[in-house]
């Protein structure tokens, strides 16, 4: 054993993360995979309890600190990226978790989570996309497909949905992924990979509502034809899926991506994926491949480069006003604009 | 040489012609002397609006005297006018038989069409009741720079020195500290400090040598306790007591704001004071704001965001979350004039009801209000005072008016305050069923009501916290009914609590409570104009007394009784009457409201006339 | 046979076991008698709650009876109760010697367990006090199922149909509604429709043949007024309210919202509605979804944004900017459980001060609140007068108990309904300096202060408006303190101007104004519990008057009056008294809150205790 | 003379289109330059003002709508997109534009501004981005660069500003063009094309605050550098730039966009810029050439599509119910859920 998981100095196991608090999702949600998925990768890496906080808006998603062993909070609709951003500045010392829903991050809380991706913050910001309203029972999201039929849309729903990866590339994230609660290891890495990204981190989780919205992501995440419309993206591989590998993604001769098939292009035409590029546009491009998830979309890591943390720069620059003119004096700071004496 | 106990002078011109520089000078060596001042600046909502004209007109009142004084005065003795506009918009509150010192270059077809006048006003009949001043400002101030290099242009701009330097020898106030000033702030730029240097020393000589003036004028010093004085403005004296306060808790200072006028001198100032180690977070928008500073809270900062008027309505709902929590922050509300953008340069109590009730739910938050530009260094204090304290978050009222005027002010012994004591909780205190010891957040203080609180990164102290009601004690979500009526009374029961252990209100009333036919009511900036108001009165032989409010919520333990002395209660504000009906409805004391709502503070004579108004039809 | 004259039952089962179907498909039943009824469902905040747990527990109460009822009872006379969680939360509210009707075969020892039960309380003492009948209501309809080719695991989920059929049986309800209801409801599944056609009979047969009990009770119809009835909820009622006022105003209807419980249904039941021309808008948040609203109010619609709670705490801003520009809208607020997120099923009344006072700066509001299910037709087309005809933002109150439970309700004839008359401008009202047609948004109604209203798209009436103070009249920028102050009194005389028009409150009191003991005074959905307590304490020989306020702000212009009559006046509310402070401060009377804020309704025995209370300590 | 300019029936020239507001902006700001061609433009093709509504949010360029003799509400902070949807839905009849700031449209208003674009419902938005607070005197903006010193960052900026092209295309646009305050006749083009556009345009401005920000864009926008520094997008047509011509965009051999100078690739390797691609990716590469405007900016319209319009889709399904149902009957809705008589 070589990582040996600690919390106050003791190895961990997943049911030291678990809270004593009764499970309240419906019977079969995808919810309760990814809660398995976070605590025993947890508990797996050696994080400390005491130092993670998880921070959640509302939703059926957002109940998710409730469950957890650790320091939480269940705050307000959308605004968890809000209160973590001020939590991450104020303590660079924590492991921050955002958990949110796609109408938690993605309707209200849009704001919040552009400007988190912008900034670097340091906070894994975790969504649970159902493309639904769970909590509330069944309104359409801004995930939802074009045509939804919802309690809200009884007609069919006219938005264009986001697509979160693309928004966030838009906003300058650093590091954004995508998973799917019907694969723990899958998640788990992602997760693990998230928590060692520096700055702001984003993961995608396709997550299945049973009850509102049923099968949304089968085609991705069932087992029958996962194959043929699971694209996985794993640096520095050849982007390839299909039953047999025989189908990839390469760029052709109009300079764009294109799914393909192997035996057409040949294997050394496929795109080598790769992560680290500092420019977004590929992983951009990546994003758009699929555009809703009955066609074949990309899991894995679209994009995790390196930029300073935000947290890390504001103590910086504190430290370095601090070491030039020495830690701060009240009494000379109520003199600085001048005084008179009178005796 | 002649002595006067007080003057009143206000320097007015457009926009870009640096009036508030000036005022802001005058005021510094004035306050050397030491007389004692309260300054009121006022400036148009526009960056810069169209020059020359009525809505670009810039002005600061500067009231000082060699006695205590309150108010920024309510007439002016002196007016600079800088431009026709200047005149125009100023010449009706000018003290009659006023002095008007016009730079009379600016008063061309041009400038006086552009402020609306047909003909040039220094040339009629109508300043016949004034004593009128024409001096050609910009072609002295040009011809004090012609050799210095600067380009004519650029030496115009110097004028705002030649007016101050000229108001510095009527009122024979010092000319080193003016110089010196103008020398450091101006070291890399030869051009303009020599500029401003020949310009403030040709409008201190002219006034020597013109002979246009019969006589300097000497306001004697005032009598000052001894100690240390500064000039400081509200916002100023509000940002140095968070980081005061900061000290005092041993708690890292976090503010989370967005900007907004006039609110956002505070972070400005806080963004430079990193060797506090304070960390500043201009957020994307208020809702963010507050967020971030209930986040830090959560975290063991002492948490502060600070905004206006609309603001106010966005972060209602991270402060009901707060409050719900019982998470310390403070949120500090530099009033301006509403509804929605209403006037954003100008100043209005209006918020009280907002922050007293503007929270869906029952969510009762305490409310503290500064009455001074220096009295926000104590606001700020006590607001994160009682917010520690409490776990609670606490609404610190300042307005438009103190947020930009300034006054003297002995410094304060800060290593004197009593400290603030966080008391984290740093060990579990609970067991629960199965023997183990846990952390339950809810556990209170029997007096204070306060939760033991304690912070991410204690071992075994893990808990999470929840706007869903929750359990009393354990903290659990509970949907009980009767456990979620005994919080809604909990919280009320701490907010309440908070009346117990501020001090009493003061009764201001030479004859014994009850002796006076009428009692007067302040909060926040009232005071002032309250104070001096009730002054002249009784100067007049008549009896008026006075109470002043700090806290708005709770209400201090004795101010029913206070208030029951009395048959007649005036509550001026600068609102349609918000603290009057909550003193009606906690006291059914028939208050009546004084209500200004013109986005300027009230004059001495306003209040001065509304108290004789209900002696007489006594 | 027996006859009764009224009976209380509660459908009690886990959130799966369709409890609010089974209750609403006997509610239209009995409307069917017809008996008068009122309902009071209760559900689990959560979508699926753990099965067989406490906090899974669904469950919903009807109140029916020969004569007029108010309230959806006190104390249930029966219980149904599907499993051992649902007994273990609703025993205590049972009436003494009341029935149970438990379903045997869910007292099994998982089930007790999960319901934290160590026993089996049907096989104990514990119930002796109450008529328990043990039914094995899932084997019985796992039988009636047996050769329908339905899955057992599916057949299972019939026995609400069986609860119901046996509840139908032992009230002697019609059975044809409920077999129609169901073939029309399951016409496109076969299996599920026979599942529950069988079940449902064989729970009505099983009452007839099992010799169990001894009677099957009858309630005679109560004796309506002649009409034609329907049964309705709060939230339907008050989306229908709004299309016939949308109607009546000949203006389209708009709805920005954003989804929250339990306000989304107005959302839901207004989409579906497309054939009355209703735009419905589900915004991204709640900011935007009042903003679309207002949008859409300039454009000429009859514009309305549905919300809760924390909703109303993120409408504040753009609420302020519609009592600034005079534009009208109406933003329905469905009360729940605060502060924070608080409890979200469950009702409180507690946001009355946060629309009253909420916003920052001085932006009076009028408020409207429906008193009952029925009532909130009414108080929709009543908010959506007052905002048209008075260009103002309109808040209207409802609460989680009236928005879910139904009453019935004679149909209205819409024809009859008074026109609303947007009275829109097409003409130029001003001339301005040269002499041209101009538009001046700002001209007034001299009665109602309502100005003139041009909508975009009439050619000569382009104009702008703004949150920047404006000039009375012309509506140009203005930061001239004057017109400020007259704009805020205006503003404020607008609102209070429409005390004119509403109708004075009226008094209950059967010794005309003053002969009572006490004054009750009601808002919103106490009206229901105060007038049967107030009923209930007369027929005990006490007098008691009653109040019901619909207008909250303002009150109506006789409510002073009205209120000097009583000595004792009591405000029972479900908050911790916010519309008893209101009143003391406007009337200061010494009224007293009666404060109830578990999440319920008042009983009509929490009235009348309080009622007595004040009497016998007279 | 073609399109003869018209309202109320009669032609319009500018200054028909000008308020009898006098403008208040400071002297120089490039505020009143996008102002005259906003304009001009109007008058030149033959809209009609009654029909014509500006709406903006708060800031110096949120001044607009009072200046132009039109139809115009200066709302709130950041809320101006919120506003124009409910009036765009209620109102198909109308031409909507919203005019914004940085601060106003990125950072208060950023969450109305995504889901505007990911709607797209009839309105164009004008975004006068001077990378700086305006109006409350010299705040940092979400666009302001790393490392600015404003009054809030006395010490430098330390958030990665948005890239607004970036986000808005990540966000779904269908319209996203970009101009600057010094080329009147570009201005209006664009505008234009966005004024035809149906559905949501989005319309980028670089706009200099003499008094904030002086000069940020100078590169680009200044006679003197803008030949290297502005490449310009024209449909159709190879992307070049330089005094001469001398440098282009062309796709390099690892599939992505570079700067070139053409003499080394050859005219035919320049990428022909096609702002009517369905698929967002090239158009959001070309969006990322410049990190900043002191690096050479691609000005143009980067994307022009068609997807069906918010407010049309509204409508249609109203009609198409009422076209079903028939126009709604209150008499019967009340009796929808059933009803009983008493006589
Ligand atoms: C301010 C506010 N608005 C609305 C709500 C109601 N609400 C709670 S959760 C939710 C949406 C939940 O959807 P999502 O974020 O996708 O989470 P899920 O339940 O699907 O996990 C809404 C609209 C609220 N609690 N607060
Ligand atoms: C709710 C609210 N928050 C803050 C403000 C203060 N405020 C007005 S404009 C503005 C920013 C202006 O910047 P920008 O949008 O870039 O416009 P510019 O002035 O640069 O044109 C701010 C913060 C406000 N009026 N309302
Ligand atoms: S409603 Fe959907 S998302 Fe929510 S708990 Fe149930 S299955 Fe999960
Ligand atoms: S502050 Fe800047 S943006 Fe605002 S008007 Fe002045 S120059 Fe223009
Ligand atoms: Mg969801
Ligand atoms: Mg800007």
């Amino acid at each position: 054993m070589t990582d040996v998981a600690t919390t106050n100095g003791k190895a961990t196991s997943r049911k030291d993360w678990a809270s004593d608090q009764e499970v309240r999702w419906c019977p079969g949600c995808g919810d309760f995979t990814i809660l398995a998925a976070m605590q025993t990768m947890l508990a797996d890496i050696g994080a400390r309890r005491e130092s993670t906080v998880f921070v959640s808006g509302i939703g059926c998603s957002s109940r998710f600190p409730y469950y957890m062993n650790t320091y939480g909070i269940h705050s307000i609709h959308g605004r968890a990226p809000a209160l973590a951003s001020g939590l991450a500045i104020a303590r660079p010392d924590l492991d921050i978790w955002v958990i949110t829903g796609d109408g938690d991050a993605l309707s209200i809380g849009g704001n919040h989570f552009i400007h988190a991706m912008r900034r670097n913050i340091n906070m894994n910001i975790v969504l649970f996309n159902n493309q639904i309203y769970g909590l509330t029972k069944g309104q359409y999201s801004p995930t939802s497909e074009v045509g939804s039929v919802t309690k809200s849309t009884p007609y069919g729903s006219i938005d264009t949905p986001f697509n979160p990866v693309s928004l966030a590339l838009g906003a300058e994230a650093t590091y954004v992924a995508r998973t799917h609660d019907m694969d723990r290891n899958h998640m788990m890495e992602v997760l693990k990979r998230a928590h060692e990204h520096k700055g702001t981190s984003f993961v995608e989780i396709y997550q299945n509502c049973n009850v509102y919205n049923d099968g949304v992501f089968s085609d991705i995440t069932g087992k029958d034809r996962r194959a043929d419309y699971l694209i996985p993206l794993v640096h520095g591989q050849a982007i390839r899926y299909g039953q047999n590998g025989e189908y990839g993604v390469a760029r052709g001769d109009d300079g764009h991506l294109h799914l393909v098939r192997v035996e057409e292009v040949g294997e050394d035409a496929l795109l080598i994926h790769d992560e680290s590029l500092e420019n977004p546009s590929q992983a951009f491009e990546l994003s758009r491949l699929a555009r809703g998830p009955h066609e074949p979309t990309p899991i894995g890591i679209f994009r995790s480069v390196e930029r300073p943390e935000y947290g890390y720069e504001v103590a910086r620059q504190v430290a370095e006003v601090e070491g030039k003119k020495g830690i701060g004096d009240i009494a000379a700071l109520l003199q600085s604009s001048g005084t008179w004496t009178v005796n | 040489m002649k002595e006067l106990d007080q003057v009143v002078i206000r320097f007015a011109g457009d926009s870009g012609d640096g009036m508030q520089l000036a005022g802001n000078r005058f005021t510094v060596v004035t306050s050397l002397i030491p007389n004692d001042l309260a300054t009121l600046p006022d400036f148009p909502a526009e960056i810069r609006a169209p020059a020359g004209t009525v809505a670009g007109v810039s002005s600061f009142q500067i009231h000082f005297s060699d006695h205590d004084i309150l108010t920024p005065g309510d007439k002016p003795d002196v007016l600079v006018a800088m431009n026709p506009a200047a005149l125009k918009v100023h010449l009706s509150s000018l003290a009659p038989g006023g002095v008007i010192l016009a730079n009379v270059d600016a008063f061309d077809e041009r400038s006086l069409s552009k402020a609306g006048y047909s003909s040039n006003p220094l040339e009629g009949d109508e300043l016949s009741s004034y004593r009128v001043y024409k001096i050609p400002m910009t072609k002295l101030t040009l011809e004090a720079c012609k050799d210095a290099g600067v380009k004519p242009r650029d030496a115009e701009r110097s004028k705002n020195f030649f007016a101050l330097g000229l108001v510095s020898w009527m009122y024979t106030r010092p000319v080193e500290p003016t110089i010196d000033w103008i020398q450091k702030r101006f070291a890399s730029n030869e051009l303009v400090r020599e500029a401003n240097l020949r310009s403030f020393k040709a409008g201190y000589n002219f006034g020597e040598t013109a002979e246009l003036f019969e006589s300097q004028y000497e306001v004697a010093p005032a009598t000052f306790r001894s100690g240390t004085y500064t000039s400081v403005t509200g916002n100023t004296a509000l940002a140095w007591g968070l980081i005061a306060a900061s000290r005092l808790a041993k708690m890292p200072l976090f503010l989370g704001s967005y900007p907004i006028t006039p609110a956002s001198d505070i972070l400005h100032e806080l963004a430079k004071l990193k060797e506090f180690g304070v960390k500043t977070f201009q957020a994307e928008d208020e809702i963010a704001g507050a967020g971030s500073a209930l986040g830090a809270a959560f975290g063991g900062s002492l948490a502060v965001t600070t905004t206006s008027g609309p603001g106010i309505d966005l972060k209602a709902e991270t402060i009901g979350l707060a409050a719900h929590l019982e998470l310390p922050m403070v949120i500090v509300d530099i009033q301006r004039v509403g509804p929605s953008t209403g006037i954003p340069t100008k100043t209005e109590q209006s918020d009280l009801s907002a922050v007293v009730y503007g929270r869906h739910g029952e969510s009762p938050v305490p409310v503290v209000a500064a009455m001074s530009p220096s009295h926000a260094f104590e606001a700020a204090i006590e607001a994160c005072r009682i917010a520690v304290k409490y776990r609670t978050p606490v609404y610190l009222l300042s307005d438009g008016y103190i947020a930009n005027s300034s006054e003297p002010w002995t410094l304060p012994d800060v290593s004197r305050i009593e400290p603030i004591d966080p008391n984290f909780l740093e060990e579990p205190n609970h067991v629960d069923d199965e023997g183990k010891p846990s952390y339950w957040p809810y556990i209170r203080d029997p007096e204070t009501f306060a939760r033991q609180w304690a912070l991410p990164g204690t071992p075994g102290m893990e808990h999470r916290v929840g706007g869903l009601e929750h359990q009393d004690g354990s903290g659990s979500v509970s949907y009980d009914p009767l456990n979620h009526e005994k919080m809604v009374q909990l919280r009320q029961a701490k907010v309440e609590a908070i009346a117990k252990a501020i001090p009493p209100v003061g009764l201001n009333d030479p004859d014994g409570p009850g002796g006076a036919d009428v009692l007067l009511v302040s909060w926040g900036s009232t005071y002032s104009a309250v104070m001096a108001g009730v002054k002249r009165v009784r100067a007049r032989g008549m009896k008026a007394a006075m109470a002043h409010l700090m806290y708005l919520n709770p209400f201090p333990a004795n101010l029913g009784e206070v208030l029951g002395h009395y048959r007649k209660i005036l509550v001026p504000e600068i609102n349609s009457g918000q603290l009057c009906t909550m003193l009606r409805a906690a006291y059914l004391v028939d208050a009546q409201s004084i209500s200004k709502v013109q986005g300027l503070p009230f004059k001495t004579a306003e209040i001065e006339a509304a108290i004789m108004d209900v002696i007489d039809n006594d």
